[in-house]
């Protein structure tokens, strides 16, 4: 069985960006991203990022770093009031941003990933939310028909995994790992530990190896 | 003891032994420290973990940065707690599996309509998790300083775009407590420090005065 | 915090049983059926029963005591083809079947418990599934709109517990049991092993004590 | 050699490295006997296990009788395997994280139409999870005998109610292997004791020679 473990030097030549890709970024206000991908993105020079990520973090920290250099155009996310530069360019209009409510990005992106065309949640019932979009009536309640979104690349971080990709996740570090590990056509994840395969307890794996495509691990 | 700390404190008389909660920032957080000690209440964050705990500082413990509140903020998970991704923590709010939840609001109105999370063309922190929380949970408590600036944060109707219609029951400010039925708003509790005439005055919604109104304790 | 575990003994004094009422059963195949909660509404002479389970199991086993005894009058499940008498009550009309698929049935009971108002799925498009349902095209695709179902009453099985009623599970005996977890107004589930609260890695709880009313102890 | 192990042993050559297959009853199943021994291949079980490996019975293991297949007979996980939910499972498999599905049929036609789990007013088996499994797979392989009591099963249009539509794109019987595109039908392979006649005698459907048509090899 093919090791997935990869090392980060060598991923410019395993994954192929290209400006206006679309990436799912995991983790919430920065605990379970994988800073060392966002690096991997930095270094590579690509542009235009269409991002879907539940907020964008603090200053310095995970998916801000990406908004900082001015990489990201568009994205989907929930929340980006812990972070001034993100609100500056929103205001000057250099990106354009969709809000969701954070349990129908959660259904929209396990959606893409999971073969489903669509789900319906009474969450934006009467905001601004529901603008623009289908609403449906199922036993005298009215829902919004959200729709599934998927990437070209999702970057995960887990606390173990085995070279098979089989991945574990630690604390509230978990939060969008699981979900995205289903919806980008390529996925990979930061580790801070590897193990061999076999070593991982099969009842408590998370995220199963054939998810995975490449793992690299966290630099000490 | 400050305003806010009056209304936490009356907020955490709302919770019951075995309730599941999940409190906003501010108000809301602050009132999870007036907890009776005689009654279980199992803290839900929505990054991911239901029986949430103290600080780590606070206890004396190390921070693990990959244990905290929604906030970012470094947290303990208590024993019979447990970590869940986001999917899972999102099925339990919209799912009615949270007994109350406590907001802090920017407007709340006497439909008990709910804006708490854009102030278009200024501010837009975005929604997190609030519209789901607002939605889903059995009960929404509104906590709140009863005024803006002087200005009432309590309508007719809300002015800002909403978080959620129609889900607000309760609204605990430092001048009483207001309850939204189908029926519409009316004021159960009321501070001693204050008059029914001066809330009026601070208020705009319509509210009619429960013929049991007590005094707002602490 | 008061303890979840109760005696089976005592559960007709805990649980409201009645005629006609919903009740989800986990399992496949009769792996990871609580079968002394079968037990429980066997003794208790519940009839009319509507059963929402991803099978009938094998005769003897599981819920298929409950179809033996006549105490089912629908059930919406995936499969009946391992139980000859399920087969001879369908025929007879004895008993009133709802197929639907098993991702199908598996989403709708998580849109019950996780408050969506319906999934979009495209199986069962061109079948005798799609039948009486409403089908709606999203990106020039045919979905069907599948409806949420929920339950009176969960019972699970699950291979540890502590007495918060948090529960881990083992093997292919998990299936149906997490997700059965968010659907039922009360959930109950049988357990091997119950341990004190604390014992479990909260890292490794499948289902949080949040969701589970009660637990009774497998007997030896 | 019987025809159902010929037919499960070409099955077996459809499988690549690294593939995640699932495959049903009968003889889908023989054909993961026959995988090459130069390959690894995940073999998904929609009860909830990628990686599933043989019978305990097999391998001189005891049984676990909370480890079995979507036949609830004991199985094994191999190294590097998962167990999951069913949810999971059928996210797995809706959602296209699985290349190839191996599928029995009552009939199949030469537009990819399945129709295997219901005969009107005989036997209703059920769907289990085979409507899920030929829709999400990324490929949809049909293995069985060409005919049933002499009848063809491969026909024009499917008269049974359909399992799916328009998803099988490959037909492997004991005669031959079809290829099914948006084009039509097309024999690809022929087995060394058949003619094309013969094939095209217990064939309802209609289906072109490809014009590389090759001996069918085991």
């Amino acid at each position: 069985m093919l090791s997935k473990l990869v090392n980060k030097e060598d991923l410019p030549k395993i994954i192929k960006l290209w400006d206006g890709m679309t990436v799912l970024v995991a983790g919430f206000l920065g605990n379970g991203t994988p800073e060392m991908l966002i690096d991997f993105l930095l270094e590579s020079g690509v542009k235009n990022l269409k991002i879907i990520v539940n907020d964008t973090s603090f200053p310095g920290k995970g998916v801000a770093r990406l908004i900082e250099a001015h990489r990201v155009k568009n994205l989907i996310t929930t929340h980006i009031g812990t972070n001034p530069e993100t609100q500056k360019q929103f205001n000057n209009q250099e990106l354009a941003i969709e809000f969701s409510p954070q349990g129908t990005l959660l259904e929209r992106i396990r959606a893409g990933g999971s073969g489903l065309g669509g789900i319906l949640t009474p969450v934006g019932i009467g905001t601004p939310v529901e603008e623009g979009k289908q609403k449906i009536r199922v036993n005298d309640r009215e829902y919004i028909l959200e729709l599934p979104l998927t990437g070209d690349l999702s970057i995960l971080k887990a606390r173990k995994a085995d070279s098979f990709g089989n991945l574990v996740y630690y604390g509230t570090s978990c939060n969008f790992n699981p979900v995205m590990s289903l919806s980008g056509k390529t996925v990979i994840a930061q580790v801070d530990e590897v193990v061999e395969v076999g070593e991982l307890n099969p009842n408590l794996i998370a995220t199963p190896g054939i998810l995975v495509d490449y793992i690299i691990q966290t630099s000490k | 003891m400050d305003y806010r700390e009056f209304i936490a404190r009356r907020v955490a008389k709302e919770f019951k032994d075995g309730d599941v909660i999940n409190v906003g920032f501010g108000i809301p957080l602050m009132s999870t420290r007036f907890i009776s000690p005689e009654i279980t209440v199992h803290i839900h964050s929505e990054n991911g973990i239901i029986r949430m705990g103290e600080s780590p500082e606070l206890l004396g413990l190390p921070v693990d940065p990959d244990i905290t509140d929604a906030g970012g903020n470094p947290k303990t998970i208590l024993p019979g707690g447990s970590f869940f991704d986001s999917l899972l923590s999102f099925a339990l709010i919209r799912g009615g599996h949270l007994d109350t939840t406590v907001l802090g609001a920017l407007q709340v109105d006497e439909e008990g309509n709910l804006a708490n999370w854009i102030i278009p063309g200024k501010l837009v922190p975005g929604i997190g998790g609030a519209m789901d929380l607002a939605v889903g949970s059995k009960r929404v408590i509104v906590a709140m300083e009863h005024t803006a600036k002087g200005n009432p944060k309590i309508l007719k109707r809300c002015t800002l775009p909403l978080t959620a219609r129609k889900k607000v029951s309760l609204i605990i400010t430092e001048m009483g407590v207001f309850e939204i039925t189908s029926e519409g708003m009316s004021l159960i509790e009321i501070s001693p420090e204050v008059t029914v005439e001066e809330i009026q005055k601070c208020t705009e919604a319509n509210f009619s005065v429960s013929p049991t109104l007590k005094l707002m304790e602490v």
